[in-house]
């Protein structure tokens, strides 16, 4: 039902779509992805954004965009590279989205350009250490970062 | 992070922000009697009236997520449950259930049931126990203690069921890990016509009780515009009319079978939250009876293998305040490669700075209290006003000058 | 961070004072003790005259244990001298 | 002033007997909320947990004393005796054995408006020389809620002085000899007592120490010693209130004469008027427990919107009746 409705966004903003049993996966470039979940919300019923994800797959940075209703979601997926790992923000345009693109830069080092929050720690506690890496990337040492904030 | 380019930016954002210097700016928090938790919330006050709230909420961050990689996926179900102590249950419900998407496995309906059974029995004891902290934060210790009493009585029950009262441990991968032990159905029905007595009776205390009617009527009001624009979840959504439920529009354990009304309410404050929360306090009581007549004989739980079909899976329950989201991902491994956990109180935090706004101090306890805010869940947010763009620049005096320009534009 | 502001209520405190540690995560790190963000045990940062196990722990064994402390307090050990009994 | 009267001030009916009636107060309080909530409330230390207010006193004034750097430290230090003193002078004016008091003044009505309005200026006081945040929010609240509920009390307090036709306690008391002024005045005494829980600040006027709100309120920076005495202080105060209701609206220690001999008479009169008091102490507490708190502008709202009116029309009835 959520696929034929997405089509024409898909088609749009040259993103593919893949169908599961539960979840419609919207997979559109880096740069199309606040027009997607535009989109997304301007569908009727859809403006409900349950959160937003990110993973490390090891050279890329994948953002997630949960949308749901009823029982389906759609999930507006891109991915940025780890070596330049930005975003436009969609908090203009889906406010919801604010504390959650936060919590992704604090944990993945994401910049998320025109959040209020670029910048800033959100989730991480003020004695972090600076230049200790993002704690979600692939390769981050709990332990070591513990002995870093002296609490080991 | 890319520190070096961002320094522009953070100032440019810096300034849409309201900044205020720190006279008339009052701590609650980290450490405050009317927090159950240790967080911090600077509120910018002019007299009485709050003009500005600033959150910090990463007293109690412990990096889960990070450490949910490292642990097999039978051992991140006891993690779970101990992110949130008020609805522990849901936390590990939504992450097996999460998990068994991801495998090809029919899970017995009998232990459908039993999730079904416990979570409203978890419901009914965050909603008692929700309902007599408002009391308390209102100043209405009687309710607080009155409630907190009955509150025992489920509490009990859960002991009875899983073992312990809090942290049940109950639901495990492939079903739950013990039946309902013999003779407890008669105990639990006994219990619920207790509970449903109790409820009555604060139905109508709530409504007639003066004071608390005053303290709580028109107090942190939302409507239908912010809530779909904030994304609150839960009684904080319906309360505003929209009836939202996961449980209803898309049930998971045995809510198929035995649905609940999904209850509203109009005002969309404080007042109405309470009669809201009262009634799905009943509502609670009926499905527990229902789930127990309707149980089906049969297994209570199948095998399930150390390590995961790969894939992805999104699930989501109704926890006592609101959609808890799971994301899980699994490499085949014996360990996920993600797991993100999005709490109620995340997506509450939001829409209660919209609700503080304007008000008293006074009313700060009561509106925060109304969000049923759980900072275990919620690990840090320092909240600025999104929707203004006005700039504000001031210095030393600021608020007396921001007092003189509140009252020339009255 | 949290450690020092810790130590400092502690010693703000005025005397007589005890500390209680309840639950497994303030006894060690409990489940937590992996987290990058979590301490393990609170007796790192204060000097602890209790105890309390559990996750959480029963009421009933909150309660035992402040009678027992209430109860069995010994009197101040001066300062560099062992616990004999 | 000879010996007895010394002994009379100091002794009985005068301060170490109000003392223990305010220590026996706090655990009536604390019992009959405990009660009331389904708990058991003090239970420990003497029969019934009635030792546990003066143990609990004891403890807190054994306890280590923190003067905050930024207090204004000899009034933080001695405000507290001051603060002390206003219930502890108020007291003597109040007549036990028969309806002579240990003081008197043919104006101490007055006086005791003037012992009530101290109270609170110390309160006061003692908030700002503490110089906090929450002491200084807590004031802000005093001094709105003092002028709210000033004028109230002071109409419910001039109405049994216009019927008595004296402005002194003894003279009120003698005139109930043949009715209370409850039955008269009964608006006056209903706004008497809610005017009394503004400034005793108990729920729901515990505004300026609304602990899930500013912490201790006004006391927050207090500790040990100084804590102690302005605990007991706010205990006396419920006393010295309850006892003011007592005298003006239900006749003081009066009651039926059983014994010709003046001092078994005396004896008689003394339990009267603790019968009455604890009624009235028991109407405050069951009033508080059962009530939320209200904000300061509904506070202020109340009192100057239905409280205000309500005595004056009272005041101009009796003056009528008259």
């Amino acid at each position: 039902m959520s696929s034929e409705e997405l089509a024409p966004l898909a088609f749009r903003l040259g993103g593919t779509i893949a169908a599961g049993p539960k979840t419609t996966v919207l997979t559109v470039p880096p740069d199309k992805v606040v027009d997607a979940c535009k989109g997304v919300v301007a569908l009727p019923g859809w403006y409900h954004l349950s959160t937003m994800t990110g993973m490390d797959l090891g050279q890329d940075i994948a953002i997630l965009y949960h949308f749901w209703q009823g029982k389906r979601f759609i999930q507006v997926r891109t991915q940025v590279p780890k070596s330049a790992p930005r975003l436009r923000s969609i908090s203009g345009d889906v406010a919801a989205g604010v504390l959650y693109e936060a919590e992704i830069q604090d944990v993945l080092g994401v910049a998320f350009e025109g959040n209020p929050f670029l910048g800033k720690r959100l989730i991480l506690p003020d004695a972090y250490p600076a230049d200790a890496p993002p704690p979600l990337q692939k390769g981050t040492d709990p332990h070591k970062i513990k002995k870093m904030m002296e609490l080991e | 992070m890319s520190e070096q380019n961002t320094g522009e930016k953070r100032a440019e954002a810096g300034a849409g922000l309201m900044q205020y210097s720190t006279e008339g700016m009052m701590p609650f928090g980290p450490v405050h009697p009317s927090l159950k938790e240790p967080e911090y919330f600077k509120l910018y006050l002019e007299g009485e009236k709050i003009v500005h709230v600033e959150p910090r909420i990463g007293y109690v961050h412990r990096g889960i997520e990070r450490a949910a990689q490292e642990r097999t996926w039978i051992k991140n179900i006891y993690m779970f449950e101990r992110i949130c102590g008020i609805c522990s249950f849901h936390h590990s419900l939504t992450y097996t259930e999460g998990v068994e998407a991801l495998a090809p496995f029919e899970i017995p309906k009998r232990a459908k049931y039993l999730r079904e059974l416990v979570a409203e029995l978890e419901r009914i004891h965050s909603h008692l126990l929700w309902l007599g902290l408002l009391g308390h934060w209102a100043g209405f210790d009687t309710l607080f203690m009155w409630i907190w009493k009955d509150r025992e009585h489920v509490l009990d029950l859960e002991e009875a069921i899983s073992g312990n009262r809090v942290n049940k441990s109950y639901t495990t991968l492939g079903g739950v890990r013990n039946d309902l032990p013999d003779g407890l159905a008669e105990r639990i029905r006994t219990e619920m016509a207790y509970i449903e007595k109790r409820v009555e009776y604060y139905k109508g205390l709530v409504q007639s009780e003066e004071t608390l009617v005053v303290r709580t009527k028109g107090r942190g009001r939302i409507n239908q515009d912010v809530a779909r624009k904030l994304c609150p979840v839960g009684p904080l959504l319906r309360c505003t009319g929209i009836a939202r439920d996961v449980r209803a529009e898309d049930p998971y354990a045995s809510y198929g079978d035995v649905p609940p009304q999904v209850q509203t309410s109009k005002d969309g404050d404080i007042a109405s939250l309470m009669t809201l929360r009262l009634n799905e306090l009943t509502d609670s009581c009926r499905m527990v009876r229902e789930t127990l007549e309707r149980m089906p004989a049969g297994p209570y739980r199948v095998n399930f293998p150390r390590s995961v079909p790969a894939g992805e899976a999104s699930h989501h329950v109704e926890a006592p305040r609101g959609e808890l989201f799971y994301f899980v991902k699994s490499a085949g491994g014996s360990t996920p490669e993600r797991v993100k956990v999005r709490t109620s109180t995340l997506a509450n935090i939001l829409t209660a700075t919209e609700m503080l706004k304007g008000h008293a101090l006074a009313d700060v306890p009561v509106v925060l209290t109304g969000m049923d805010p759980c900072f275990g869940c919620m690990d840090r947010i320092s909240v600025v006003d999104v929707d203004k763009s006005k700039e504000w620049t001031v210095g030393g005096e600021s608020l007396r000058r921001y007092g003189i320009e509140y009252y020339r534009r009255k | 961070m949290m450690r020092e502001r810790l130590r400092t209520v502690y010693e703000q405190m005025p005397e007589p004072r005890h500390v209680v540690a309840i639950g497994a995560c303030a006894l060690g790190g409990g489940v937590m003790k992996d987290c990058y963000s979590a301490g393990s045990g609170i007796d790192s940062v204060v000097p602890v005259d209790l105890y309390i196990p559990g996750c959480p722990p029963r009421p009933e064994a909150i309660i035992y244990g402040i009678l027992k402390l209430v109860t069995g307090i010994p009197d101040p050990i001066p300062e560099g001298e062992a616990i004999v009994k | 002033m000879d010996l007895v009267q010394v002994v009379e001030l100091l002794v009985f009916p005068g301060l170490t007997f109000f003392v223990f009636l305010a220590f026996f107060f706090e655990w009536l309080e604390r019992k009959t909320a405990a009660r009331m909530q389904g708990r058991r409330g003090p239970v420990v230390t003497g029969p019934f947990g009635l030792l546990q207010p003066v143990a609990d006193f004891f403890k807190l004034a054994a306890k280590e004393e923190i003067v905050p750097a930024e207090s204004d430290t000899f009034v933080f230090r001695w405000g507290p005796a001051l603060y002390f003193a206003a219930p502890a002078i108020g007291i003597a004016f109040i007549p036990v054995l028969g309806s002579q008091s240990v003081l008197n003044n043919p104006l101490d009505l007055l006086f005791m408006l003037f012992v009530l309005t101290f109270s609170t200026l110390m309160a006061t006081l003692l908030g700002y020389a503490s110089a906090g945040r929450y002491s200084t929010i807590a004031i802000g609240r005093l001094v709105i809620q003092y002028t709210s509920y000033e004028i109230p009390l002071l109409l419910a307090m001039v109405t049994p002085a216009v019927l008595g036709g004296s402005l002194s306690i003894e003279g009120v008391v003698s005139a109930q000899s043949s009715y209370w002024y409850i039955l008269p005045a009964f608006v006056a005494f209903v706004v008497f007592i809610v005017a009394a829980l503004a400034e005793l600040e108990k729920p729901p006027f515990d505004i300026p120490e609304a602990s899930t709100e500013i912490v201790g309120g006004w006391m927050t920076e207090f500790s040990g010693n100084a804590l102690a005495y302005i605990k007991l202080t706010k205990n006396l105060s419920y006393v010295f209130l309850s006892a003011l209701a007592v005298s003006l609206f239900l006749g003081g220690p009066g009651g039926p004469v059983l014994f010709s001999n003046g001092n078994l008479q005396a004896a008689v009169y003394a339990c009267y008027f603790l019968l009455k008091l604890f009624a009235v102490g028991f109407l405050i507490f069951a009033i508080k427990t059962g009530l939320a708190r209200v904000r300061i502008d509904q506070a202020a709202r109340l009192f100057w919107t239905v409280l205000t009116p309500l005595s004056l029309a009272q005041l101009a009835l009796v003056v009528l009746l008259r």
